[in-house]
């Protein structure tokens, strides 16, 4: 039920949520959350984004229908980026709708959480100075984010 | 049972270490579970070894789907290794 | 430092998170929470928004204020329209910018539950039928809500 | 201290019971917070009994800030009544 896109090409936030809830009057809630590539004080050029295709859809899929399971959603879209993308460009897309704000709430950082430990995305740093700044280190604050959703 | 051949994948710093992407192998017969799998690719040359040297920070999926060190290999089409992800 | 608007007018909640983030590169994550006003299956045609004109703004920037003191904020707006709200149509809009996205999650989900409960707003329903269906009553579970982040 | 007079302004369905918006008032000195505020002007007339019927439902705001009935209400400009809030 959830709609799924991993894609090179920027996204419109904006137009997926409209989607999300055209002509309903049953939606009661909406939340949006984007993840945008920092500058980390100018000393960051890009960031490359590898994931292992047909994977990542397949793995988010799951986590949408387990998010999907946990809470009364209307409707849930994932938008996943790979390639370069530079400080100030979007990286994820969730949105979640619901009748009630805290099953939207509740999704959507359990989907984000979720994306940052399991969906097969890996970042590497690009420096401004033309360098490779190697890869992003996992962080042990992501995997303790997760965890706080083990039933 | 036959030893079966089986795809490779490589992602992030552990396809750079190897220097390819994906392979297709079959390993021996005793190699039961992933964890046995990488400690027989570790054997495989230095660019194996420097990949796989960190057992504890290599994540593997069996046919796209994550799974542990001791997770049984048998039936698999597709192994992937790759380091903790960070998208997101 | 907070975005306020009290508006009888729909707004725009994509424009409104693009003013946030435009020309900036240091932000990390942007959570938007959109409530709108549900049919009730079809019983309600429409809700009627009384609001304490002067101290409607003021306590929302209070309580923005108290968001912004919590979490590292980069920028928050919150919109609340008032008067008549059809099925279908947005009731109020959050929008909180940082450059993690736990803060940006619960500095949002904060702000919703003090508005729901603090902000001088009081609904009135009115029916399909024609009918005035009398006052929304505070519901007990957004007060348990609020309270859990008291410190 | 002299009595000094107030705006009382209502909202919802305080409001809509009072049959008022708003007011001025003086109330007498012994009035000293916002709960005996609500119960002087309960005595007031049926309309202001029927607002103020049920107290613990009756929030308040002086200055438009939110205060509880224990709270005086002495150099208040505006005192506001009203039911719980349901914005949001």
């Amino acid at each position: 039920m959830a709609t799924i896109r991993i894609q090179a090409e920027d996204f419109d936030a904006a137009a997926a949520a409209a989607a999300l809830t055209a002509g309903r009057n049953d939606v009661g809630a909406v939340v949006t959350f984007t993840g945008r590539c920092r500058s980390e004080d100018n000393t960051l050029a890009a960031l490359e984004l590898e994931h292992y295709p047909g994977m990542a859809e397949e793995e988010i899929a799951r986590v949408a229908a387990e998010a999907e399971r946990r809470w009364p959603l209307q409707g849930t879209i994932i938008i996943h980026r790979y390639g370069r993308i530079r400080p100030g460009e979007n990286i994820v897309l969730v949105v979640t709708a619901s009748s009630h704000r805290e099953a939207a709430f509740e999704a959507a950082s359990f989907l984000m959480d979720y994306l940052k430990t399991q969906a097969p995305f890996w970042k590497k740093e690009i420096r401004a100075d033309g360098s490779e700044g190697g890869w992003v280190d996992a962080k042990e604050a992501d995997d303790q984010a997760m965890e706080k959703w083990a039933k | 049972m036959d030893a079966a051949a089986v795809k490779l994948s490589y992602f992030a710093w552990v396809r750079e270490r190897i220097g390819l992407a994906s392979e297709q192998i079959t390993p021996p017969a005793e190699v039961r579970t992933v964890g046995e799998l990488i400690a027989w690719l570790s054997g495989r040359g230095e660019e194996y070894a420097y990949a796989f040297e960190r057992p504890q920070f290599i994540r593997a999926a069996i046919d796209r789907v994550h799974v542990k060190h001791e997770t049984p290999i048998a039936g698999a089409r597709e192994i992937a290794f790759f380091p903790p992800m960070t998208g997101g």
